[in-house]
């Protein structure tokens, strides 16, 4: 699955990719967050996160890489999770562009392919749910920039 | 007490068993309970392809009452972690290092219950490497597609041929008109009420395995294992394999699957009684499947619609390993039925079989070993052929009919008929469902701009499988059996080496003991699926058990009577041939009052048998079939099809089965509703697909949609009888025909409701979206 | 693997059954425990005769648990409160008004578990009006005596006789030399370990009962249950008799107690499963017992010690009713092989049934029908005469045995003895035993006033019962069966009408399976007692399952190996009379390299057999003998006699069986060594006696005295063989030779160490007081 | 089996009388006597008793009659109990006579006859068992007369 979006932050270009780098602070946003830890800073970091589609609901392990960083500029990471029955793999990039106003417009790209359980039995789920968790993230990333 | 009627031939008499189904005593697998039991589940694969790096197992064996955790390497010790499939290619039981398909089996988790091995195989964790997915068989044969087998030269399984390639096409050559199509059956699955399991009981006092299993064929099952474990000194006498009641079949349950081996290993190792069981997505995902035929099919006639020559090419999808439950000489089953009921003078047929990261198979699906996909396409492609030379698909039937006077017929792909009258048969449906008006009505609705359609489909089966000469499985012959013993007081029980999975066999194999003997069918005990008691059978698929079984039934009860005859001779003081028999008893020819009955043979047998005789009153017959019987039938249908939403209403269904011989036309009647319903499903409703990654659409049952009672329409049943005149009771076998039979004439029905459009064709299942598709693309969508 | 040895006859192959047996994983009835099942116990009374005035039920149906309490009012609503005897007589289930033995059924109590049912058992309160009690049968048989049956003229059952009365009259008065002698052969009681009991599995969605009963004989079982239950509707296919692994038989299992019937009746009305298991003591006191005999007996014979003729007159002690499990033709059993060994002209035997009020009965301890009674008065007799004509009693033996040139030999009483070499196994022991030393040793003692006596029994035994022309019971003629089922890889399963207590068929059966066709012993699963699976078979009793149904095992076996040569000659491509065949194997005469073996034709007989043959290899035998064997055995017994106590010690004790051929040698010994100890027993230790009230004297382990290993001494085994020129492995059946044949040898050497007192009898059992009160009559007890 | 024996009490005829033909005050001396009702007076009792015979123990009902009465010389019962699986009867006879001492003789007898579980299981026992409850019984009787 593929999905991408703009999202437009009322603070600065810096703080907007300071804020995206950091997984603790991103972790606030990330729906069923459970625990979140740094191997390498900005390099990985692991993330568990309990997910509900339809009655199925799942706990991923993700291994999550900053493949490439470019501050303040483009970011892209790529993540392999697992739960039992289920595998997802994925990656996202950003863009943050300066806008006249002093916000920053970010453009996202997200790539996820799921495997097993998941993929099965809640396929016809999945879209609408993504969409549903993507609107939820960034409204809440931008909240907590924009503070 | 009143005299109890004798129930043979013919009697509408009512299902023994449902005694027990309907008042929820039936004794299925998961009803078992055995002191001490165990249950083991399944650690299974989210790819469809994958290296596996690692599997933990700290986690999952810390989980209170979880005992073990077996992998591909537990098993290897004692070299039972592959297994070879009933076409002798190799089935992984728990891999060493790669998964092939999604849901595949990875390791196992044994636990004190269900509930704690289910917690177990949650806290597995393994790790994957993905591995390139090829789902496509056309990708599949392509060079450089990604290797499905590491131990195979490529994806290319085998390459079967039947016919004379050179002389069809020669007529292909020298045709006035031919039609092509390419068809595509897709894979569907059996979806039994009751998945499948087993409970495994190592005796390790006597080194003995009782393997309970939900199994179509229990001896060969034992035959296979005493093969298998021959090397751990698991020998044939020391296992035994039970078949208790079964939740429907329909020829998922003739493989061996994974789970069956891990549960008796795990029994072997803890001396504990193992069960395993699996949920319905395991059922769905990873049990053998049915059809996945790509079939590209093609006709050539006359234009006056005579058919003179037919070429179908298949590529045929196995999945990770050839797991098909044929006959093992038959790569693809019986497809070379593809002629149909129709005098095709030429004729060539061509399967490849192809590897795919998907669940091995295929089985059958309801029906004898391919019969479905030939029946489905030559049905297809006659409604092509007379819609191109502009015959009404009935005419054009009628014109090309294999006549009644031609049987035993031999079909250009080489199959003898035993007995036909195809004409009649679609008369019989005409005259029911009003052929003609129908036909006035369609036109009149497609000036109004409704769409109606009308569809026929006039197949011919073969099932029975069959003779010894040329079927097998692994080799074992696939000849049927009936023991029966008479008891002194002239009651009786027979066992059978078939297995019932919901056909009725305790009712109407006492029937034809019934008509032989004449001793009450309710005074006969019926029993099957227990390897140690019932003789040696090949077990019930491709509506087998009538043919075989049957048969045998009736020709061990004839071995009953002759001995029996001698007996009435001693008692009555007379010679054997002055004796004459009437249902039930023997008498002096001439002097009627002079008689012995069954019964009072049957006490003689134990009690007063002439000096020099055995005691006892039983025989076995193990029947060898001469040839395959060939049930035909008729059906119409006519559908309304909703320009709004693309849906596709059956309105009438007439089936007209001609299946021989009824034993029990109840029971017919019933076969024939069941396999109605389930030729429905796939036609418009039932299908599995993958995405590209190998992730399954359609394993459970919100996205695999199995019509219920709302669903399914009103049936409209009638019947014509022609004996199979080889078959010791003149009966064919009709438990399949109705699956194999519908999906054409519902098929047919909705290309005919939209050939005015230009459609010439629409692959089962024809859902709403795609018949919507098919409207809006040619103009026709009613759209808000 | 290596290659697994053939073990057949003459192989001492170990005990299979033993590996279940000896680490407790038997499966005898008590083990089973079904779900949901309850506990039936037994209310008996207390009086040998007695008026029932009333049943109080209130008390024992308010203990928590007990959910029903029977009487036979409950049970005559279904009018099964009386059932025939397999003599036909009426035996009650429960009693309406009256018992007529002490222990007697009274009133049954159903709980949900054992311990409430007896709860309930105490709390059930009945009223008597004592009766009149007549225990002794001469008693019985006066004038005015007590009636213990009030549906019966007397007392007196039956008068039985055989021989010619007046030849042997004339005989006698003719005679030289007459011995005469009243011999008691008191009541005993089998005592297996494990006493009798049932589990009653009523199925009412299928109306099917499964009767689990520690049954010596299922199959008649299920005939007599169908033919009591048959106006209930319970026909005989829907009643299956499973005799699981079972603690000794004996003869004591072959009855149908009301306990049974009790649990039936109890499982139907409450369509749970019930147990019903008696205590020690119920076993003791209410089932059937052995023996009973008072016989008169004479024998006459001329001064050098020749015999001439015999006759016994006995009166048959028969408890309330007849229950005897002998053929029904014969209602003494065997007893007229009461000339045993000795080539008499003239014999007369003659027995009257006499009801008292004790137990019914009576059943055979552990031998052919009263042939233990015949063996010993002949035995004591001929010491009798020996002694009396001055000979040594082997002398007298020698002189008067059948010589091995005269079989098959006539008997005066009608048997045709099939072969024997009498004084060959007499002579063998006498060289074991060193009988010359002995006889100076005993002079020797005597002189110094010890008591020292050598007795010998040189018995023939008459077993395996029998050619159906003279035996039957209750109709059912005496063959017995096998059923052999050779699997594809060549290993097979073969199923008895027999049923194994401790015999080791399973063992047994095996090896003269695989002797005749080759496949190892250890490749046969042998199974027995279940009568849904198993042939029709009268079971095991009489020694007659090596006679009837290892013939009938020999017999199947022949026919299976004669398929396999057709199928060998069709795999060989030679003619059928061009093969030969080894062990094992058959090949082409003159090349012994073109050979198949059994496990090679096995499977072809599955996947390659000759076209128009069936599949399949298996075969029944229902086996009905030409005649009957006649095992026999000379033994010998020392005893020295304590003269301050009166104790008989067995010093030495001699024992030679001829058997014929011995299947299992190891397993020939096992049962003469336990048929000793059974022989032993009787001889010195155990009796059932009654009082005048009725009440029993040994109905537990206190009073009824069982030789341990402390008691019982060391056996000397050896043996002669003399095969049956009849049998088809010319084996005769050993398990009861020893328990026939030993009392007499102690007895006969309790006397000889009196004789010079003047002793000439002493009754068995021959306890220390018994001895002690005889040594003190004859002034020779030694006193403190 | 039957039993009889004399018993010398220290107490007068009348006295000796008056006691012994008292169920309860009898009843005091009976072995395992649990519980005692006069149905008719000096005519009839029940009475309910437990006994052991070695391994063997079981609560007997029995219903007993004075079957004669000559005050005070002679009394003669007779009585039949029964307890689960077993039975008894029985009859007993006591006649009293003065001693030149004031003390009085009683020569006693009894027949007793047991059926079932304890007859044929507790044969053996049966005979020194009696004695010895009898013995007891009539100590019992003295030392309670005799005061």
């Amino acid at each position: 699955m593929q999905f991408a979006g703009t999202v437009t932050i009322d603070a600065p270009r810096a703080e907007v990719w300071k804020f995206l780098t950091d997984p603790h602070a991103v972790g606030r946003c990330a729906p069923g967050l459970e625990s979140l830890e740094i191997v390498i800073p900005d390099k990985q970091f692991k993330a568990v996160a309990a997910v509900g589609f339809g009655s199925v609901s799942v706990k991923f392990s993700v291994d999550v890489e900053w493949v490439e960083l470019d501050p303040p500029n483009r970011g892209k990471l790529k993540g392999r999770g697992s739960a039992p029955g289920s595998a997802v793999e994925g990656s996202s990039e950003m863009i943050l562009r300066d806008l006249p106003n002093g916000s920053t417009d970010m453009d996202w790209s997200a790539d996820v392919v799921v495997f097993g359980t998941i993929a099965s039995l809640a396929s016809r789920l999945m879209g609408s749910l993504t969409r549903r968790l993507t609107g939820d993230f960034f409204n809440c990333v931008k909240a907590k920039i924009e503070g | 007490m009143a005299a109890v009627a004798i129930q043979g031939l013919g009697h509408p008499r009512k299902r023994v068993e449902d005694a027990r189904f309907i008042r929820g005593k039936g004794n299925y697998i998961d009803d078992m309970k055995l002191p001490g039991m165990l249950q083991v589940d399944i650690v299974r694969s989210p790819y469809a392809h994958a290296k596996i790096k690692a599997i933990r197992t700290d986690k999952a064996l810390a989980v209170p009452g979880v005992l073990a955790v077996i992998t591909g390497e537990t098993l290897k010790q004692y070299n039972v972690h592959n297994m070879p499939t009933l076409m002798s290619d190799t089935q992984m039981v728990l891999p060493l290092d790669t998964v092939k398909y999604q849901f595949q089996e990875v390791a196992a988790v044994l636990g004190t219950d269900r509930y704690t091995a289910a917690d177990g195989v949650a806290a597995v964790e393994v790790d994957y490497e993905p591995l390139p997915v090829v789902v496509d068989p056309f990708k599949a044969l392509e060079p450089g597609a990604p290797k499905v087998r590491d131990d195979k030269e490529s994806n290319h399984i085998w390459h079967w041929e039947w016919g004379d390639r050179a002389a069809a096409d020669k007529a292909f050559d020298a045709a006035e008109v031919t039609v092509k199509e390419n068809i595509y059956i897709p894979r569907i699955h059996v979806a039994s009420i009751e998945t499948c399991g087993c409970v495994a009981q190592w005796n390790a006092t006597e080194g003995h395995l009782t393997l309970y299993m939900t199994t179509q064929a229990p001896h060969a099952i034992r035959t296979v294992v005493a093969l298998i474990t021959g090397h751990l000194g698991l020998s044939e006498e020391k296992i035994r394999i039970v078949s208790p009641d079964i939740g429907g079949g329909f020829g998922g349950k003739v493989p061996a699957y994974p789970g069956y081996v891990i549960a008796v290993a795990l029994s072997i190792v803890t001396g504990a009684p193992v069960k395993w069981i699996e949920d319905r997505t395991e059922n769905m995902a990873a049990d053998s499947f049915g059809r996945d035929y790509h079939i590209s099919a093609e006709l050539a006639g006359k234009k006056d619609g005579t058919l003179t020559a037919l070429r179908f090419k298949t590529i045929a999808d196995h999945g990770y390993t050839d797991a098909a439950a044929n006959p093992s000489k038959m790569p693809a089953g019986l497809f070379h039925i593809a002629t149909g009921s129709y005098d095709f003078k030429n004729a060539f047929v061509e399967v490849d079989g192809v590897y795919t990261n998907k669940p091995p198979g295929g089985i059958a699906y309801r029906c004898s070993f391919r019969v479905t996909e030939a029946v489905h396409t030559i049905e297809r492609m006659a409604d092509l052929m007379a819609h191109e030379v502009g015959l009404d698909p009935a005419d054009f039937r009628m014109k090309n009919f294999i006549k009644p006077e031609q049987f035993p017929y031999k079909s250009a792909l080489g199959w003898e008929y035993d007995s036909g009258n195809y004409a009649g048969a679609l008369q019989k449906a005409m005259d029911m469902v009003g052929y003609k008006e129908l036909r006035k009505e369609q036109a009149e609705k497609r000036k109004r701009g409704e769409f109606m359609g009308i569809g026929i489909s006039s197949f011919t089966e073969i099932v029975g499988a069959g003779p010894s000469k040329d079927f097998d499985i692994l080799g074992l012959k696939m000849f049927d059996s009936c023991e029966i013993r008479v008891h002194p007081t002239g009651k009786a029980i027979a066992r059978f080496g078939t297995k019932s999975q919901g056909q009725g066999h305790e009712t109407t194999y006492a029937q034809i003991l019934a008509e032989e003997l004449g001793i009450p069918a309710d005074h006969i005990k019926i029993e099957e699926g227990d390897t140690d008691t019932a003789p040696y059978g090949l077990g019930t698929y491709a509506s087998r058990s009538t043919p075989t079984a049957g048969a045998a039934a009736a020709m061990a009860a004839r071995k009953v009577r002759a001995k029996a005859k001698k007996i009435a001779a001693h008692l009555l003081e007379a010679a054997e041939e002055d004796l004459q028999w009437e249902q039930g008893k023997f008498f002096v020819k001439g002097s009627p009052d002079r008689a012995k009955t069954i019964q009072e043979i049957a006490f003689a047998a134990y009690t007063n048998h002439p000096q020099g005789m055995e005691a006892g009153l039983e025989a076995v017959s193990y029947y060898d079939p001469p040839n395959l019987t060939f049930p035909f039938g008729s059906y119409i249908c006519v559908v309304d099809i909703d320009r709004g939403t693309g849906e596709v209403k059956v309105r009438r269904f007439v089936a007209v089965d001609d299946c021989g011989v009824r034993i029990n036309p109840m029971i017919v009647e019933g076969q024939i509703h069941g396999g109605l319903a389930m030729g429905f499903a796939p036609a418009l409703m039932e299908e599995i697909s993958y995405d590209e990654n190998g992730n399954i659409h359609g394993s459970n049952f919100t996205d695999y949609l199995l019509p219920t009672a709302v669903e399914t329409p009103k049936w409209e049943t009638g019947e014509t009888v022609t004996p199979s005149p080889h078959h010791p009771i003149g009966a064919k076998g009709v438990g399949e025909s109705a699956t194999v039979g519908a999906p054409a004439a519902i098929a047919n029905a909705v290309v005919d409701a939209l050939w005015h459009l230009g459609v010439r064709h629409v692959d089962i299942p024809i859902t709403p979206p795609k018949v919507w598709a098919l409207l809006k693309e040619h103009g026709a969508a009613l759209e808000e």
